[in-house]
């Protein structure tokens, strides 16, 4: 099915914690996932007598056995809460970014003379982030912001960006990549 | 009239259909035929038992099962059941010896299918003959018509299926198509299917009704041959010699007219028909087939072929002689059932003999072959004779009780009728008789050398042939029972 | 103000009718998904509106994230066909 | 606190609003799913914000519930829109189409 | 129930099946189905069938579209209607 | 014609019923593909869906959950205020048999697929009849 | 056939037009369907089996004997669509594929040859292609988030919206985003297909054993009420329990039907790389 | 316990199906033993209720313990009680019957096939005893897709076939389902019983008109009826043995069920037959269909496809009957649902038999079966003289009643379809006797083939096979008994 060379390119780009070994079983991202859990059921259920608590506590077991290995892949935990946290504050900036770059688009959308306005182009650049968390966050953000789409990640870090006019592929990666990287700094 | 319940017929119905597993799982072919014979002699001695009781005026009822409000399977022994059935039954032992030295002297095969189609082919013809409405004798009627089918197209060629699918189309399509609706219709007219003597119609119904009635149920009982519904005798001619002989003469053909008898006489009822002036229509019928039956049989060279035109005839006698509506004429067709059979049989006989001894079918081929079965062309002879009805032969007696109840009913026309086909019948017999024995040793095609046939073969012949003159000089039986069943 | 929110959902109405134009005029299967994905996101809205004109939001709003969840999942099945599939002979 | 609703509420339908012109107005595929993609998104959230905030109008802790359950929601959809956006332009990219240049007819 | 909705969904409902069956295109017609279903639900709500709306849109609108994309992957795409 | 108008917006959504109903008959009548007639087929059964829940609408009625909660189970409860929840039962029903049929369905032409490697019935049955 | 096609169509929308003449109004509030049944399940509802959620006491309780048969159905067609489609194993492919993790080298065996059970490589199959690292890795955080959503809305089925099928299906709608977003085999570990073929008629068993219980504590088929000597509660409180645990029910079977008719469907009964 | 036997006619069943399912991935050989099991008790359970009706009068049995307009009751009369006991004791026989050719056929799968197997029958029995309207169409659906699942399990172009079923079947269904809407919408009731109640003042009514006709519509679809019945052929021949002859005697016949339960109890005959006056119609449609199901038999050089064209025009039969508008009539259909069942399943357990041991049912394959498989011929013969109508056997009884419900109303069209269809099928069943029965010609060939050796199909098939002929036979002789006891009670007294 697949062009040879292509093949090759993307058998390469392929990121290494591939959810495996399913069947190991790690008790405190069990446990983790099983708080977390139960703070949404908390939310979602706003029943508090024990007939609910109980069931959302037999549910949010069920949940940490089956998925605990898909919100941790790895059992190493360490670290993770800071990272959480301080994704956390990355989200206002990301926001109000979002939003400037809607305005833009909203003037782009509605622009009567729309089509000379903008030039599309698909531009490639190496990130340095080499948490696979991060390099989502940086193609999502990417994505939400400033007139460009991500196409391709790979997990070393090469983006393939569409943009959708010459000023928007020129602030990539820019300022964004360093906020991302100060999130994910290693403790 | 009394009436006696006694399980009696039921057995004599079932016995030859419960001998058939035994057929099946013999695998010497001499058990299977002991068994053939055990039946058949057991089939007889229980109508024989029954005969007595029957001569003293009672009728036998046995009551199987209610299927329908007012219509149950029902048999009842009654003087012209018992005369139908005693006739077929005691054929049954002859013509078993003679299949046996038929069907082995031509090495046929499948003759265990053979003998258990036979068995129970014999058991329809007996419940036919034994049943007290007309639902009963339809179901007997249609077992008849499909067990004979396989006996029909025995010989599997392309000829014999043809003719097999001849005849199922005629007998089946006539009974489904015409049989089962009239008798519907009767159901529903009247709620009631029994026979009896003063018909089951109330006499309100309309006349044309009435005829189309008729008409349905007497053309639609194909087996009795009457014209159009003929063609598939000739056809069935192509079965076994044995089949011919007591189906295509005795059992079938008789069953056929058997039930257009009592139709005639149990359905509609002599009186009905005679106020309504309807047996004229049947009569005309049953002339013109008696006539050009006769007539195509003069120009058929095939042996079995002229035999089967003949019995075209000779049936249309027995419904004819109903139809007069004269207590003679029907006393001469019912006798005619069994008259007509001992002589038929014996014609059959005596052509299945000459096939096994020398392989001819037809008459042209058979100059002079008297020299060499004599004993076979004698019983031929006789043969002849009781079906053109001359004496010393009993199907005189019925000739002559059918020749008195045309004149009692006033019908000359049917008397010329009666008379002309009678010398057809001498025309087309005569001259076989005589070129068998008189011709000239040139013309002859057989060596001046006796060679008969088996002695399975022959010793039937003999007694059937034997049994038409008895039946000259003691008639009283059948007489006796026609009477009863006129009164 | 329930006034209000029912002529933002006629208006959404609307906004989805301009979608459902991108949906049904393609040209590429891809068009059809943005089209598609379009819609989507204004029913999200739409359903909370309803629920809020029902006076009883509490109800709708399971039924707004269970919908967000399966749109998505639809969408992300449909573009997956063309990550295994790629392209082929015939119209995209 | 009506009008600050009827206001999110009103700018997120103006983006809604923006991003269906931009679907049927921008020439091609790529270029479309930016409106798709990030016009929709936000007006979304704003709306929904909006209404999350009318709802706590009658205030007791179901209806905060219920108001942080609209959030849930808006945090769902900034999740899986990119997402979505992405597997879309991925999979054009497979499929091989090829992007619209300054210059070219609408596609 | 709201009238003047439920007049411009469905009328939206019916270009929509329209086109999903008139489309030359299966992968068209599954994802356009999808839209249909979708549609449905929010019919549904909007006429206060909460636990229906619920179950089409995870049933009729997200699975079987699924299912729809599934099957069309594993057979083919062209159509001649 | 006076009467008729109003006859037109009081059954608006039997009329919409009946038209997507005819399009999903059509569909499955006319079309050629197998996949386009499980479409169809679709389209039909959501339209009776769509007939059903268009019965149990009540004007000026809520959506059929009690607004009392668990506890409040003796209150009275006034009819009029919550739609018929009936017709929503049994399209629950519905709706679940058209999605296991469409599952069938679906699976029955993948099978097809793999033996005559199309969709198309004429196709198909060109194929069946060459053999 | 076209032709034919519109032909019949239109006579038969005719005829459907002319019958809905006599309808009553749409929504009106008298109409005998409002007034005649419906009053009585909504006034008794609560009474009866204490559940808020008119829609969910009548599936699982009044019409409870519908819900069981409409599992079933679902049942059947998971069913059907593995007899249809699974194509049974026994038959090793002609050639089999294997990729080194770190490297992704792809390595292709004949038949008969196997690599050393090792971390290193997984195995592939021909149609294989990577996964998208955005795709997989927020599929990955939602799908618990996603699982979760779907017990509740079973646990809540009383109360709100939803109940076993809806809550099923978003249950097995999670595994299949997984499936989707990473592949089938990922998928297949987290749920085997023996615990889902199994799985399946457990969950309807589940429906039709409480019944059946009821019906061996002496009362009629799906009669919870009996139920209350069992959980010692009050019979209109085992009324809402028993439609709970057929709520459970059916959950289970409807989870793992989709996800038996997406496994089958999407690889085509061969139980590899799906879609 | 006798007071569960309607919930237990349908939960045994069902369970079982779930116990096959999870045993055929612990242990196959339980899936037989299961089975059996399971059908015997519901053939007990469906016997000892057509007795209590018989004793008592009509069961009402409380799905949930809800009284009727409210809950889902189950209703057993006459009508039912009769209609019980043919489908529980076909499937066991069948199931019974086709162990073997599972076996062969599919020996990876027999537990699925099992489990659909029983499913359907759950199904049907289901649609059989059910009293709510509603209740039907999911029953219906059951039976319908375990159908599609079971047919589409044969041989090549069965898939293309069943998914044929499968657009009509779900159209049938869908049909019935709005026709249940048309009913609840003006009277606002789902149980039978409370809809005749309520119907009477309405009858006037359009939506009650095409209520009426849309359901009729609807279940003409699912039993293949003339002018829809385009699918059925295809569908059940090129299915496997064991499916088709489950399928092939309950399906149609169980539609009739519903069709009459539809005329009898839902929109009483006044309605039908007075008001509607469709009579007509329909009769000369089942006329059409009788004569068109001949011709097309005719034309076929299969056995297995010729046998379903038979069943359409036997569909034929019982629809006219039913609506020919009166009380003979009506038993006629009645009875021919019982009979057709029976002689159905008698030849498609022939065709079963054929089938495993010569692996083909073309005419060509048939030659020489006679000498080779005599029992099953045996039957054979039987099952097609029933067909054809002749006396002993039961399906002259049932033509009987309908000639004479005909007759009775002037219908003459109607009895000459029948004589007609009649006459066909002894060309027919003739035509194949005549193949199976003699060895091939011999007057191309010239030398004589030997005679094959007797080669018959395993005991466990001949068996359940003889004792349908047999009761083929019984059912003839006590027809009497069955109407009188029975049928009679199952029609309303309104029906002359």
């Amino acid at each position: 099915m697949l062009n040879k060379n292509e093949e090759k390119n993307l058998h390469n780009n392929q990121p290494e914690t591939a959810p495996k070994n399913q069947s190991s079983f790690y008790f405190f991202p069990f446990l983790i996932t099983f708080i977390v859990m139960f703070g949404i059921w908390m939310l979602l259920s706003g029943k508090f007598d024990p007939f609910h608590l109980s069931l959302g506590f037999i549910s949010c077991a069920i949940v940490a056995f089956l998925s605990s290995d898909l919100l941790f892949p790895s059992p190493i935990l360490k670290g993770k809460l800071t990272v959480f946290l301080r994704w956390l504050c990355y989200l206002p900036w990301l926001t109000i970014e979002l939003y400037k770059a809607n305005i833009h688009l909203v003037y782009l959308s509605l622009h009567p003379r729309m089509m000379d306005l903008i030039d599309p182009r698909i531009i490639k650049f190496k990130s340095t982030l080499d948490s696979e968390l991060g390099l989502v966050t940086f193609a999502n953000s990417i994505t939400l912001t400033p007139g460009t789409i991500t196409v391709n990640v790979s997990s070393d870090g090469d983006f393939k960006v569409h943009a959708i006019d010459k000023a928007c592929a020129d602030s990539l990666p820019g300022e964004m990549e360093i906020k991302i990287a100060k999130v994910f700094r290693k403790v | 009239m009394e009436t006696i319940t006694s399980i009696k017929p039921l057995l004599a119905v079932l016995v030859s259909l419960l001998v058939t597993p035994m057929l099946v799982s013999s695998r010497n072919p001499n058990v299977r035929e002991g068994w053939t014979f055990v039946a058949a002699i057991i089939k007889l001695a229980i109508v024989a038992s029954m005969v007595p009781a029957i001569l003293q005026g009672t009728e036998i009822v046995y009551t199987v099962a209610e299927v329908f409000p007012g219509v149950a399977i029902k048999f009842k022994v009654d003087a012209f059941g018992m005369l139908f059935a005693l006739v077929s039954s005691s054929l049954w032992i002859v013509t078993t010896i003679y299949s046996i030295g038929y069907m082995r002297g031509l090495n046929e095969h499948s003759q265990t299918r053979y003998f258990c189609f036979f068995a129970i082919a014999l058991s329809a013809t007996v419940g036919v003959a034994f049943s007290a409405n007309l639902f009963t004798l339809y179901l007997f009627y249609e077992m008849l018509s499909f067990a004979t089918y396989p006996l029909v197209a025995h010989h599997q060629d392309r000829e014999a299926r043809s003719s097999g699918r001849k005849y199922l189309l005629y007998i089946v399509g006539a009974s489904i198509g015409l049989v089962l609706p009239a008798m519907m219709i009767c159901y529903n007219l009247t709620g009631t299917l029994e026979f009896s003597k003063q018909g089951i119609f109330t006499g309100t119904e309309p006349n044309a009704t009435m005829l189309v009635l008729l008409l349905m149920l007497v053309l639609g009982f194909a087996k009795a041959g009457i014209m159009p519904f003929h063609s598939w005798l000739p056809a069935a001619m192509v079965a076994p010699t044995p089949v011919s002989a007591l189906l295509h003469a005795v059992a079938v053909v008789k069953v056929g007219a058997f039930s257009v008898l009592r139709v005639l006489t149990g359905v509609f009822g002599i009186d009905l028909l005679a106020r309504l002036n309807l047996g004229t229509v049947i009569c005309y019928i049953a002339a013109f087939t008696v006539i050009t039956a006769s007539l195509i049989a003069l120009s058929q060279d095939g042996l079995k072929r002229r035999l089967a035109f003949s019995t075209i005839g000779q049936l249309s006698y027995i419904v004819l002689g109903v139809a007069l509506l004269s207590p003679k004429g029907m006393i001469g067709g019912m006798t005619h059932i069994a008259m007509h059979a001992f002589g038929k049989i014996t014609l059959f006989f005596c052509a299945g003999a000459i096939f096994v001894a020398t392989g001819k079918k037809n008459i042209s081929e058979m100059v002079g072959i008297g020299r060499r079965m004599p004993i076979t062309m004698v019983a031929f002879f006789i043969g002849s004779l009781s079906v053109i009805g001359l004496p010393p032969t009993g199907g005189f007696f019925s000739k002559w009780y059918l020749v008195q109840g045309t004149i009692q009913a006033d019908q000359w026309p049917m008397l010329v009728v009666l008379l002309s086909s009678s010398l057809l019948n001498a025309a087309y017999f005569f001259p076989i008789v005589y070129k068998a024995f008189f011709c000239t040793p040139e013309e002859a095609m057989f060596e001046n050398r006796i060679e008969e046939a088996p002695i399975w073969c022959v010793v039937p012949l003999v007694v059937t042939a034997a049994g038409s003159i008895a039946l000259f000089f003691y008639p009283t039986l059948f007489l006796k029972l026609a009477e009863l069943a006129t009164r | 103000m329930d006034n209000i929110f029912l002529y933002s959902s006629l208006y959404l109405a609307f906004l989805m009718v301009l979608s459902l134009y991108r949906a049904i005029a393609g040209p590429t299967v891809l068009d059809r998904m943005i089209g598609v994905n379009a819609i989507g996101s204004k029913t999200t809205v739409m359903l909370i509106l309803i629920g809020l004109l029902y006076h009883r939001v509490d109800m709708f709003v399971d039924i707004c994230l269970a919908y967000a969840m399966l749109n998505f999942i639809a969408v992300l099945a449909a573009s997956r066909y063309f990550h295994k599939r790629k392209g082929l002979s015939d119209e995209i | 606190m009506d009008i600050f609703v009827c206001i999110l509420l009103f700018s997120g339908l103006f983006f809604l609003t923006a991003g269906s012109i931009g679907i049927l107005r921008f020439p091609d595929f790529y270029s479309r799913l930016h409106p798709a993609g990030k016009l929709d998104t936000l007006g979304t959230l704003l709306a929904m914000l909006g209404l999350a905030l009318f709802n706590l109008h009658h205030f007791s802790l179901g209806a905060l519930l219920t108001s942080l359950k609209i959030m849930l929601i808006i945090i769902f959809v900034f999740v899986a829109s990119p997402t979505a956006t992405h597997a879309i332009v991925d999979a054009g990219v497979r499929a091989g189409l090829a992007p619209w240049t300054k210059g070219e007819k609408r596609r | 129930m709201f009238w003047q909705i439920d007049l411009a969904i469905l009328t939206l409902v019916v270009v929509t099946a329209v086109a999903s069956i008139m489309v030359k295109d299966l992968l068209g017609a599954a994802i356009l189905f999808g839209a249909y279903s979708f549609l449905m639900c929010l019919l549904w709500s909007i006429m206060g069938a909460v636990d229906v709306a619920f179950t089409e849109a995870s049933v009729g609108a997200g699975v079987s579209s699924v299912f729809f994309v599934a099957a069309v992957f594993r057979t083919s795409r062209r159509t001649k209607d | 014609m006076s009467e008729l108008i109003p006859t037109i917006i009081a059954k608006y959504n039997y009329w919409i019923y009946i038209t997507l109903m005819m399009i999903g008959l059509y569909a499955m009548i006319a079309k050629n593909n197998l996949v386009k007639k499980i479409v169809g087929m679709n389209i039909f059964q959501t339209a009776i869906i769509l007939y059903y829940v268009s019965i149990g609408v009540k004007k000026g009625a809520t959506i059929p959950i009690s607004t009392g909660g668990h506890g409040a189970a003796h209150e009275a409860v006034h009819a009029a205020d919550y739609l018929n929840p009936l017709p929503h039962v049994l399209m629950l029903t519905a709706i679940v048999v058209g999605v296991a049929t469409l599952g069938v369905a679906l699976a029955l032409c993948l099978r097809i697929y793999s033996r005559y490697n199309t969709l198309e019935e004429d196709e198909i049955l060109a194929q069946i009849r060459k053999k | 056939m076209k032709i034919i096609g519109l032909i019949i169509t239109i006579i038969t929308g005719a005829f459907l037009v002319y019958a809905a003449i006599d309808f009553p109004a749409w929504s009106d509030p008298n109409s005998p369907a409002s007034t005649y049944l419906s009053p009585y399940f909504i006034e008794n509802s609560m009474k009866d089996t204490s559940v808020p959620n008119y829609v969910t006491s009548l599936l699982a309780d009044y019409r409870g004997f519908d819900t069981m048969f409409e599992t079933t159905v679902i049942f059947t067609a998971g069913l059907v669509c593995f007899i249809l489609l699974r194509i049974s194993g026994g038959k090793e492919p002609e050639t089999s594929h294997y990729r080194h993790v770190l490297t992704g080298v792809t390595v292709t065996l004949k038949k008969g040859h196997k690599i050393p059970e090792s971390e290193d490589f997984e195995r592939i199959d021909d149609l294989w292609t990577p996964p998208d690292l955005i795709i997989k890795t927020s599929c990955r955080l939602m799908i618990p988030f996603i699982q979760l959503f779907g017990l509740y809305v079973i646990a809540h089925g009383h109360s709100s919206p939803g109940g076993g099928f809806q809550g099923g299906v978003i249950l097995g709608a999670s595994i299949i985003l997984l499936a989707i977003s990473h592949d089938l085999r990922t998928a297949l570990e987290k749920m085997r297909e023996k615990v889902v073929a199994i799985l399946c008629p457990i969950g309807v068993s589940i429906y039709a054993g409480t019944g059946t219980l009821c019906l061996l504590l002496g009362v009629n088929f799906l009669d919870y009420s009996a139920l209350a000597s069992v959980l010692h509660v009050d019979p209109i409180a085992a009324r809402s329990h028993g439609i709970f645990m057929v709520e459970i029910g059916v959950g289970i079977a409807v989870m793992t039907t989709m996800i038996w008719i997406y496994n089958n469907i999407s690889s085509a009964g061969k139980y590899n790389q799906g879609l | 316990m006798s007071q569960q036997y309607p919930a237990i006619l349908v939960i045994v069943p069902l369970l079982s199906a779930f116990a096959i399912s999870i045993a055929g991935w612990v242990n196959k050989r339980l899936c037989f033993p299961i089975i059996v099991t399971a059908l015997s008790v519901v053939v007990y359970a469906s016997i000892g209720l057509l007795l209590t009706v018989l004793e008592k009068g009509v069961v009402i049995y409380h799905l949930g313990g809800w009284p009727p307009p409210v809950g889902i009751a189950y209703y057993v009369d006459h009508l039912n009680g009769l209609v019980l006991v043919v489908v529980a004791s076909v499937a066991l026989l069948n199931v019974i019957a086709a162990k073997k050719s599972i076996e062969q056929e599919f020996p990876d799968k027999a537990a699925p096939f099992y489990t659909l197997y029983i499913l359907m029958v759950t199904g049907l029995l289901g649609i059989v005893v059910t009293g709510d309207a509603f209740n039907l169409y999911v029953l219906l659906e059951i039976a319908a897709l375990t159908g599609y699942g079971l047919l589409a399990m044969g041989e090549e172009r069965a898939q293309l076939s069943s998914l044929n079923y499968l657009y009509m079947g779900t159209i049938g269904a869908c049909f019935y389902l709005l026709g249940v809407g048309y009913l609840y919408i003006v009277t606002g009731s789902l149980n039978m019983m409370d809809i005749a109640r309520l119907l009477p003042p309405l009858y006037q009514s359009k939506a009650v008109l095409a209520a009426f006709i849309i359901c009729m519509v609807g279940v003409w679809l699912k039993m293949a009826f003339f002018p829809l019945h385009s699918w059925l052929p295809n569908a059940y021949t090129h299915a496997t043995s064991a499916a088709s002859s489950l399928i092939a005697p309950l399906v149609t016949k169980v539609m009739v069920y519903v069709m009459i339960r539809l005329i009898l109890t839902i929109f009483t005959p006044e309605f039908a037959f007075a008001t509607m006056a469709l009579n007509n119609v329909v009769v000369w449609l089942a006329v059409i269909a009788i004569v068109m199901g001949a011709i097309l038999a005719l034309a076929e050089r299969n056995l297995k496809k010729m046998l379903t064209f038979i069943i359409v025009a036997e569909v034929g039969y019982m629809v006219g009957g039913a609506w020919l508008g009166n009380r003979a009539g009506m038993t006629g259909a009645i009875l021919h649902i019982v009979n057709d069942a029976l002689m159905t399943l008698c030849v498609f357990l022939v065709v079963g038999n054929i089938v495993y041991k010569v692996k083909g049912y073309a005419f060509e394959d048939l030659q020489g079966l006679f000498r080779k498989m005599p029992f099953t011929m045996g039957a054979f013969v039987v099952g097609a003289m029933s067909i054809i109508g002749v006396p002993p056997t039961c399906g002259f009884f049932s033509k009987w009643y309908l000639i004479l419900g005909a007759l009775q109303a002037g219908h003459y069209g109607f009895v000459a379809a029948l004589i007609f269809s009649s006459l066909v099928s002894v060309v027919l069943f003739f035509r194949i006797f005549e193949i199976c029965y003699y060895e091939p010609f011999s007057d191309h060939h010239g030398h004589d083939h030997p005679p094959e050796p007797m080669d018959e199909a395993p005991l466990l098939m001949v068996v359940p096979l003889l004792i349908v002929a047999v009761i083929l036979i019984l059912v003839g002789l006590y027809t009497g008994d069955i109407v009188n006891h029975i049928i009679k009670f199952a029609i309303p007294e309104g029906l002359v």
